[in-house]
């Protein structure tokens, strides 16, 4: 896989660009390792690092013994030395041990140092729910990490921008997390020509232009934000859709840009409404876009409550209808 | 040289994998009567894990880790206990649930995406499967504290894997065990392997047992796929919890025969000479051939039971796919003990987004 | 100190309402325990436990080897087999190591098992900076929990409500994040009747009515939000300040009502502003309120960077200063 | 009995508390000359504790965590360690950080509330103080598996206390040294309490250097007031490191003679008797005994040095004294490789705000 740089170029998965992402980096820069469990000989439980160690070793794929704590510390620890670790959680629900390292330590490293050690690390997280899976393994937990300074939050929704912005999360100096939603791991494949090209961080990326009113969204609910966008306009309804993509820091204007074109602006996630990630885009146009505004500021998120086993789980997600009702909802206020 | 400190760990093993008694067996332990029910169970274990493999390749269940190769050490445990301690599972130790009175149709509610499998009708205290690694296991020293300071007769027992037994929480309830000296036995279920990560690459100790030495516990190390070895393992170690000795670390060796669950393929990690040559050491091959010459059982019996345990447990599936889906508002029925308002509103959204669009 | 229950009533701090509602419930209920580092004969770091163990023993206030994990872990374990523990994390910059057990397991034994087992738990974390602390011990990280779902965090300003709040989260059956504004801890003194009396949780309490504006806070800022209305009211202007106290489940109703009376709100706390609390509240305005509202919301809040060490952190706090320019800002509009 | 594993762990001692020799010294130490320049290390380091204590009491420092008492641990650790190792400190090892060349003007620039004191302009890979305890134990595992990556001939030196060999992230450090085999150094320094905690309630362990075993490292237990049983134990750790034959725990048996730090006060948890009996065991007191009885070292040579200390560490806090807080805008400056727009923008913000009000 690492090997196949030059094979004719086929359409791949958001996993198999992120698995790209990593080769290519891993070839390009010495200094990239890649650890966490199972992600050697087996690849990871999903996949992301199949063929990492085959083609670059055991010193540069390791797996780790099974301790989230111990992967965050050795990340953290490899990183302040001068190397580029690229660390995995299992799943989401595996993270939250993490956080002690991620925010008093990756977080701080620059900070409390005055530059003098850094801490250049990636830590990737499958993310999200939809996939019938075990407990534990469906959170939607991004806003863990966004009001925590001196991190980075960015979450793909495409093969090319996992690619793109994996490879920027890999080069930039300071910490990211990096969370995929595994839900459109092999939702569809597209071309993602393998040449290195990163994609600029802090930046929303407007994925449909509109005219009647805006959808902001992230990660797997960019699938049901566009469906929803093409039910619309069925109706006549011209909806902007744009995909936050860097969470942390904000790219606050372009989202801006759009509302003060269209005047209305539904947010969709799936994390739970209470002080998820919403909030903060709802609250930013409370301050600075309150002029524009002929609607209120729609949510449409999961509810306040644990995402529930599998059995009733799509019940919990926002869905296509969801979405379109609170568009309509929007759209009725003039 | 001055010496700060010196320990020994000791290993059991009484059967060998061929039935034939290493040692002078255990007196509790050596009467056919007190094993043949727990061999029976680990027959109707094996029948249950078997179906429930089947279920989940025909869609009708979720992801399941199966047990196939752990039933000495899991029904070994689970005798051992009494009906007021406290078992802090991990989520493949069926074996144990069941004597503790957990049903098999709870089981599969859990991995059938129903969190009323967690609902134990059986052993109200107990705790539920428990997905993030080896918390259960701190769990359990926080159970057993609460025991002690209430001054209970009761015990906790927790079982985590050799890979549970690198996370931080297992540390954490050794260390918090010792220096309270609390009533809490960790059992220690090594099957080699940690989904693809093998026993070595876990740690450079020489026995996962020593751990406890850490936290100043009782170690030992037994083959987990000797039915009396277990059993003898687990009366030392919550006779010493009972007594106020403290706790244990036990280290079970066994194997786990089946991929880690039915999402994994272990093809891809591990030889098969290595799970040829551990279905050699299976548990319960050593456990009838020992009973047979015993005179205490036989094939023809064996055939009859498992008949039984197949009827048995083709009665608890039928109860699980009965189960009608839960109604939309249980998402909030249990989140607080009275739903605040803010909640409520949101339930009754719920409820009648259901009702129109459901 | 547990035994003055009947000696004649004296004004008492912030600090010592808590002391007297844990001793309180102690007596109460004997399934309460205290537990956490240097709680026992030290009586806590900041005095919190001061006598509890004197008086009730060590079987009822223990001290914990040094380990967040183990100090989150016993007290799931405890609380889920029928006790009530009251467990003190040291400092605020300290409690992230509790985070898994809280979200994987406080928050969702009683969900989890339908009901079967609960985890009625409190945990104290003294929060916040400004007392010229050494590092991780001045950080408001409330935010980490209010996304969430069966978790409650409750904030007291005041002696009173630090009793009948500490009180409430002890009896309440789940568990509850009390975070304590340690800025405040002796600020001043009032007379606290030790009748046992809890407070509502879910509810924002109204310290001030005013006509012009709403201001909204929590914690340690309620001081200088009040300050800031005495500011403003001698410029003619009626501030109503709100103490959120209860972060979630949030009483959104009594914000909601103050700005249909006012139409302007500023919202003050000490974390960093992207993602914190504040930003929940704003968007349910964007939301719920958006018609009432004649101006912009505004939020006075930490910056989006680490609190600083001392000798710059006052800096980096909201202060009297910037709450009535952010007022005189929303005042503006009309 | 069949045993599985059996350990046994070393105290090492020569100098008692009388500075008697109470076993054959090291070769490499027994000369006066290797150890004169480390014990007037170690009265260097006291005269910065006491001076540093000092402006605390008089308003001119924050908390200060002293290191009465761990001079020897400390000196002996940084003395054992080459420039292009990496040390971990928790936040009193002063000792071992002057050696490698941090200035006390940095430890004072720190506990005065200033980002910069850990701007060290010597070690420049070294960890600044790690108030989360022990994270820095595991900080090191990590910085360990980077040089064993790399192929580096560097190893990792981690100091905790007694509490902290409680704290997860220790046996996380010690688990995962173990697992890859790391060129890592875990110095417990027991000076037997965590603020008001006595050794003895951390954990049942008899010993901390035990802990070791969990990950299958080696372990040892010292006298750490006797310089020379601290320099001969981080000569084997280091070298079993150097060699490619993995980690050690090294308990350091000390005492903190000083409250927990500036912002404790241990009459409210500790007996008079403990610490006076403490302060007849001290680290100064043996090894100027026994270089004087060497003829290395006299009364008036320590007058002359400590005076000379004095105006050393005194041009150490003028250093610290005129040093200007930093500007608004740092808060922002240190942040982030390259600071975002969003942030760029609340950094003017900051600024102006400065100006006009500040
Ligand atoms: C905290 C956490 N990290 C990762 C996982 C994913 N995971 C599930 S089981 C497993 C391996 C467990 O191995 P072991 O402890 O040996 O138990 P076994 O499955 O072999 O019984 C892993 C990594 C998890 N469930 N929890
Ligand atoms: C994670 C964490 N919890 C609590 C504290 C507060 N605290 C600071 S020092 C200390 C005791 C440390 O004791 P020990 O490890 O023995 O080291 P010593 O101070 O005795 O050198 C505690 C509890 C902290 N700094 N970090
Ligand atoms: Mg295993
Ligand atoms: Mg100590």
């Amino acid at each position: 896989m690492a090997e196949q740089k030059t094979s004719a170029p086929a359409p791949i998965t958001l996993i198999e660009a992120i698995t790209q992402a990593m080769a290519y980096e891993m070839r390009n820069d010495d200094s990239v390792v890649v650890l966490g469990e199972d992600v050697g000989v087996n690849g990871g439980v999903f996949r992301a690092t199949a063929g990492l160690q085959q083609a670059f070793g055991d010193e540069r794929v390791l797996d780790t013994p099974l301790d989230e704590t111990t992967i965050a510390g050795l990340t953290v620890g490899m990183a302040s030395q001068g190397m580029k670790p690229v660390a995995e959680a299992q799943f989401d629900g595996f993270m939250y041990p993490m956080v002690d390292f991620i925010v008093c330590h990756a977080a701080r490293m620059r900070y409390r140092t005055r530059g003098r050690l850094t801490c250049p690390m990636v830590l990737r997280v499958p993310w999200g729910g939809g996939i019938r899976a075990p407990e534990h393994h469906s959170e939607a937990n991004e806003s863990i990490f966004t009001n925590v300074p001196g991190l980075r939050v960015v979450m793909p929704s495409s093969p090319a921008r996992a690619y793109g912005l994996l490879l920027a999360a890999i080069r930039d100096p300071d910490p990211v997390i990096f969370m995929e939603p595994k839900r459109i791991y092999r939702q569809y494949k597209e071309l993602v020509p393998d040449d290195g090209e990163a994609l600029p961080l802090d930046v929303c990326y407007v994925l449909r232009d509109g005219t009647d009113l805006t959808l902001v969204t992230w990660g797997a609910q960019v699938k049901e934000t566009l469906e929803a966008a093409d039910a619309l306009a069925k109706d006549g309804i011209s909806a902007e859709v744009i995909d936050v993509a860097t969470l942390t820091p904000l790219d606050f204007d372009t989202i801006a840009e759009s509302v003060a074109k269209t005047g209305r602006c539904v947010i969709v996630h799936e994390a739970a409404k209470t002080a998820g990630f919403g909030a903060e885009i709802a609250a930013r146009l409370a301050e600075e876009c309150m002029y524009d505004l002929v609607a209120p500021v729609e949510r449409v998120t999961g509810y306040d409550t644990h995402i529930p086993l599998f059995r009733l789980e799509m019940k919990y997600l926002p869905s296509v209808d969801k979405i379109v009702a609170a568009a309509k909802r929007a759209l009725a206020h003039s | 040289m001055t010496v700060a400190a010196k320990f020994e760990i000791e290993y059991l093993q009484y059967l060998d994998a061929d039935g034939k008694a290493v040692s002078e067996l255990p007196k509790a332990f050596k009467d056919p009567k007190v094993l043949l029910p727990l061999f029976k169970q680990m027959l109707y274990v094996r029948t249950f894990d078997t179906k429930a493999i089947a279920l989940q390749r025909t869609g009708k269940l979720g992801t399941y880790a199966a047990c196939l190769g752990h039933e000495a050490t899991h029904v070994g445990i689970g005798a051992s206990m009494k009906p007021e301690d406290v078992f802090a599972p991990s989520y493949r130790e069926y074996g144990a649930q069941f004597m503790r009175g957990v049903l098999p149709r709870e089981v599969l509610m859990y991995w059938g995406g129903d969190e009323r499998g967690n609902d134990f009708q059986g052993p109200k205290n107990d705790y539920p499967w428990c997905v993030p690694i080896s918390t259960q296991c701190l769990m359990a020293s926080g159970a057993a504290l609460s025991f002690k300071l209430r001054k209970q007769d009761r015990i906790a027992v927790a079982c985590c894997g050799d890979g549970g037994s690198s996370k931080t929480d297992f540390y954490a309830a050794l260390n918090s065990a010792g220096a309270y000296k609390l009533p809490l036995v960790l059992c220690v279920i090594n099957n080699g392997w940690a989904i693809s990560v093998p026993r070595k690459s876990q740690t450079g100790a020489q026995t996962l047992a020593q751990k406890g030495l850490a936290g100043g516990l009782h170690c030992l190390q037994v083959d987990g796929n000797d039915l009396i070895a277990v059993l003898e393992a687990m009366r030392r170690a919550t006779e010493r919890a009972r007594t106020g000795e403290g706790g244990s670390v036990i280290e079970f060796m066994t194997y786990r025969l089946h991929d880690h669950t039915t999402a994994d393929d272990a093809r891809r990690y591990r030889g098969e000479d290595e799970v040829k040559a551990a279905w050699t050491r299976e548990p319960m091959l050593r456990l009838r051939k020992y009973l047979e010459k015993a005179k205490a059982w036989d094939a023809k019996q064996e055939e009859a039971w498992l008949e039984e345990c197949g009827r048995k447990v083709d009665v608890e599936i039928n109860a699980y796919l009965e189960t009608k889906v839960q109604p939309v508002e249980a998402m909030f029925d249990y989140l607080y003990g009275e739903l605040p308002a803010e909640l409520a509103a949101q339930r009754e959204q719920a409820i009648a987004w259901e009702k129109r669009n459901g």
